[in-house]
């Protein structure tokens, strides 16, 4: 019931509507149309945002603190795209590149995903809506499963000299990333220049995040709809999978964040960055290191399925969940 | 006025190409290229760089005949079996067509 | 005396200044250049911010006071292309596709005029400053002015069945214009949400909103400023036209706006409405169905001599014109 | 290396075409097509693109013989009267030929 | 259907020289231009847009014989020398022939 | 001690920092990307805000605190270009064109060394962070450098006709710039709309201000980052020459100033504007009045030497000395 509330809550969200929206624009083949330099600027804003205001917050956290939760992520980083591959090799039945893709994509993180479950927590009354200043660490962590899965996929086929070297090139573009970079980066501004630095500056990276995160989520919408007109031609099992998957990493993602000591709105980031499957940084990784794997599955997958489930029915679920187990496990 | 014919090639292809393909057709010989942004529909279904607006890149370059060859070579051997690219050749009139051999 | 204060003060707006701003960079040819991206950007959030702050107000309202001002919005969509179209055929000596794609012009919306009208309602001190939520509602309506001119035209044209086709599209397209989505999105997002969900994206959809329209105005002077270039070659018929039907236009807007019961706020914005002249939906829709028509006309007068002449004196004079009727009408 | 010659046909037009001229190539029986934006003069006037940054659509097709001479004509029946529109073609060579025909 | 020959000449340079090379084609009888930007590298170094994105422009004009080679000319007598500027001339076929020259 | 607080203030500040993110992303040769349209957009935006800022605190201000601060700009305008020629003819050994077009970078402005020393300013705390209001007419005069090296160039090369008629059309180009007409055309707008138009703006030219630059120098960053690579190229002449002149006409740009009855922050912003290398209308001047000049040497040493110099070191500097200074007059 009182989930039912929740889910209620985060469908007449203004991030929600505005997704659908987005979704409902293409489905009518209106011309709305966000030009990409500016979806290109914002998702730089929103990355570098979420990494100052982390940072800011930052202070006075100790490295213990953080060590179990980092942890908890390599292993979330390496543990996703392995048993993601493993599946869709047996009862999926792909092929070796198309598993490793599709795997790299469900092991490593949307920013949309991950944007989207912050904001979740902002709009908790105060009190209820704070979570562990390092977590944009752990999500640049999580990154690093697409380099996991590629590798396995290289393994399994025997590299040649020169696909290794592109999984070079892959490893430091993964590394060096955009998301990476911003989220690091901000962290480090952050930390450095404090709540009194931070004071100046956040007209633009605090009280204007939400309505900006609002306008992205309506290009977001867009894209989702244009894949969801092909969500035929991905077939029954990527179906299941995209929808199943992300809750059961959820789940993972949550119930571990917990045993290692985080909060219970830090443990829901990290069951949403878990859940989430990346749709910018993956496609172009799989696609420079297995061309032969078919774009059509994973960006329909993830772009078409996986992140509107998410966003819609998602996040309220992981939240609900991490309150649950929270209270489950305080009650040991 | 001298006029001497070299081959211009064009290359069109999904965008997370573009490094390699330079790092190639300088391989093969070529002394500069063009990029433009450009974007388009083939024969083959989506591809990654497609729905951030599908766009391709679009390489042109002025080079010998002999070059020409080895780039179209390569494109064949490396980037037509799994890529979307394509690639085609003209003839074109420069003024120092040392500059481009 | 009062109304030559009002003009004043409109004449000193940021608004007008950016955009005279605007018309004196491009007359003295200076490189002042904001990118085509970010101009698509700002329109499609300026339009959605209407929508939304719309919206929020919505509740409250009913049916009933929404549908007079809606069913008066209509009958001026079907009247003043009609009447246009007639006027440009007679006196104007217009061959018929010429006077079907003006017509389309002055029946239809400008969205920056409409913005700049809202924003002109907005300045006013607190307790003046308010009118009907469903506003943005209407101006979608009156998008309708396009469908109806082209129609006029087809019919007189007798039309041959590849053209009807292209008709069909037309309607599909301003049907599911950008406008027409955003407005009527934004406006549901704002019912939706209420008050609380607003108050959180407000920073971006509602205290930014006045400064980002000046910077728009910058670049519409500037687009004005380049028609006002081509302004002898549309010839003295179009220039008395495109001064003096915007203003008759008013004139109607306003007083069948406050016998429909709208406050004179709310009929001095419809007046405002009646009285724009599209400059986006209209050419792209004209030039689909005739191309024969002369883009220059069409174009400059709207571009370069209405939009101007609305912004600057117009909006003032439709403000005055509202207040003294429903003072007159109060009166009876 | 097989080269085989195919028609390359550029078409350069206002953007409100761009729908409907694409729908015209694949009807007259191209493959594909890759498109850029571009802006220019030509004898006509203004256009209704024009205000918008002067913008134009280009659109190139490799195409059979065959099919570049519909092209032409579609264009010449139905565009070049009233739109500001250019069309030109030139010969290129390619690879694999029966991609585009 | 009737096609003629006509000249395409392509002129690739930094955007400070845009309006100038306009003014100069212009002057040599073009009747038409198309502009796209693109962005490359060549034998020169960095020049001065470079660091606005690498950005060039591309000229593209559809002319007769004559005016491409007074083209070709100009652009060797006062570009080559001191600017970063390539420019290549092809034979294109069009239908109505008389609008370019 | 002061000082090296003041230096160490600034190095923490989030647009230095912000920076060197800038720099650090391109070194390690990381994919942030901030569109061309957006950075083009942000630049009329600081440049708008400086100057509207200005406007409506100019009331009050007679013309006669304007004159003397306004003729040492002009003299500082064809000063500093000049003995730049002269040092780079000399020493530097450059030949005409080069050692002109090197002056016309240096005897101009940044636009974000001026936009950063202003932000210096403000960051002070409540009644230390004033200057006077006219300062962005300071920075549109200063602009007048560019042409004054180009005419020096000219003169010693004893133009032809045609050369003459390019810089003829240089003159007009500088004088109708860009930055010249957004910084005066804000002025005279905020002088108009005064404190009380201002204030339904102020969100987005005020308040957000300093949070876009931030996201600006992410940017400005890069750029610089990707010159610095070249750094070697320009040589040891060029390396000295871009580290120590600015550092020179900051020094006599703030001493100049206080002597014209500028206030210290006053001072210290005409030190910044002197001290600053252009690096957007320079090159462009040059590139088409002396193509014989090579961009590599003034590109690199503007905006790879130069603009990290001053907004790193510079202007803590610039600051202290003008405090001295002003101390030290005080007390003659
Ligand atoms: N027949 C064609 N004419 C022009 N461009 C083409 C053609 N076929 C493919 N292309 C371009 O090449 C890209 C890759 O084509 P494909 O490999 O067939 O998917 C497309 O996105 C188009 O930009
Ligand atoms: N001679 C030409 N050379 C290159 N492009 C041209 C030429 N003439 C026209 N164009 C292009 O075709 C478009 C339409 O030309 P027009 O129909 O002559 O106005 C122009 O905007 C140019 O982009
Ligand atoms: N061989 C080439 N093929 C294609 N484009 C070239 C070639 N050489 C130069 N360019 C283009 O012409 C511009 C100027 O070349 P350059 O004068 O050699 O620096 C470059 O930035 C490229 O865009
Ligand atoms: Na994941
Ligand atoms: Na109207
Ligand atoms: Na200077």
């Amino acid at each position: 019931m009182d989930t039912i509330e929740i889910i209620r809550g985060n469908l007449l969200s203004p991030l929600v509507l505005a997704f659908v929206l987005g979704i409902v624009a293409t489905l009518i083949r209106s011309e709305v149309e966000i030009p990409e330099p500016i979806i290109k600027a914002i998702s730089v804003y929103l990355l570098f945002s979420i990494g100052l205001n982390g940072g800011v917050e930052l202070a006075g956290t100790t490295f213990s603190e953080f060590l179990l939760p980092a942890l908890v992520t390599i292993a979330l980083a390496i543990a996703v795209p392995t048993w993601c591959y493993l599946i869709l090799r047996g009862p999926g039945r792909f092929d070796i590149p198309n598993a490793a893709g599709i795997a790299a994509h469900y092991g490593s993180v949307s920013s949309v995903t991950f944007v989207a479950g912050i904001s979740f927590i902002e709009r908790l009354p105060d009190g209820q809506n704070t979570f562990e200043a390092f977590i944009p660490a752990l999500a640049a962590l999580m990154e690093w499963g697409i380099i996991v899965a590629l590798f396995i996929g290289r393994w399994r086929m025997g590299a040649t000299q020169s696909q290794n070297s592109e999984l070079g090139r892959v490893i430091r573009d993964t590394l060096t990333g955009r998301s990476v970079v911003l989220l690091l980066g901000g962290l480090l501004i952050g930390v450095i220049i404090g709540e009194q630095g931070f004071a100046r500056i956040k007209p633009l990276y605090g009280d204007l995040f939400r309505g900006v995160l609002v306008f992205f989520l309506i290009e977001m919408g867009m894209l989702a709809g244009r894949q969801l007109r092909d969500f035929v031609k991905v077939g029954p099992f990527m179906a299941v999978f995209g929808t199943v998957m992300p809750l059961i990493h959820g789940i993972v993602g949550v119930s571990l964040g917990l045993l290692a000591g985080l909060s219970p709105n830090g443990a829901f980031i990290l069951g949403a960055i878990t859940a989430s499957a990346s749709y910018i940084d993956a496609p172009a990784a799989v696609r420079a290191t297995f061309p032969q794997a078919n774009p059509s599955v994973y960006l329909t997958s993830s772009l078409g399925i996986t992140l509107p489930m998410n966003l819609i029915i998602g996040l309220p679920l992981y939240y609900e969940y991490a309150r649950w187990l929270s209270a489950a496990l305080g009650r040991m | 006025m001298k006029l001497t014919t070299v081959r211009l090639v064009t290359i069109i292809a999904e965008p997370v190409l573009k490094d390699r393909l330079l790092h190639e057709i300088h391989a093969c010989g070529a002394q500069g290229y063009t990029i433009s942004e450009v974007h388009g529909e083939g024969t083959r279904g989506i591809h990654a760089g497609q729905w951030q607006g599908g766009g391709n890149v679009k390489i042109e370059t002025l080079v010998s005949s002999d070059v020409a060859d080895r780039i179209m070579n390569a494109m064949a051997n490396h980037y037509f079996p799994n890529y979307a690219v394509i690639a085609y050749i003209s003839d074109v009139q420069v003024m120092r067509g040392d500059k481009f051999v």
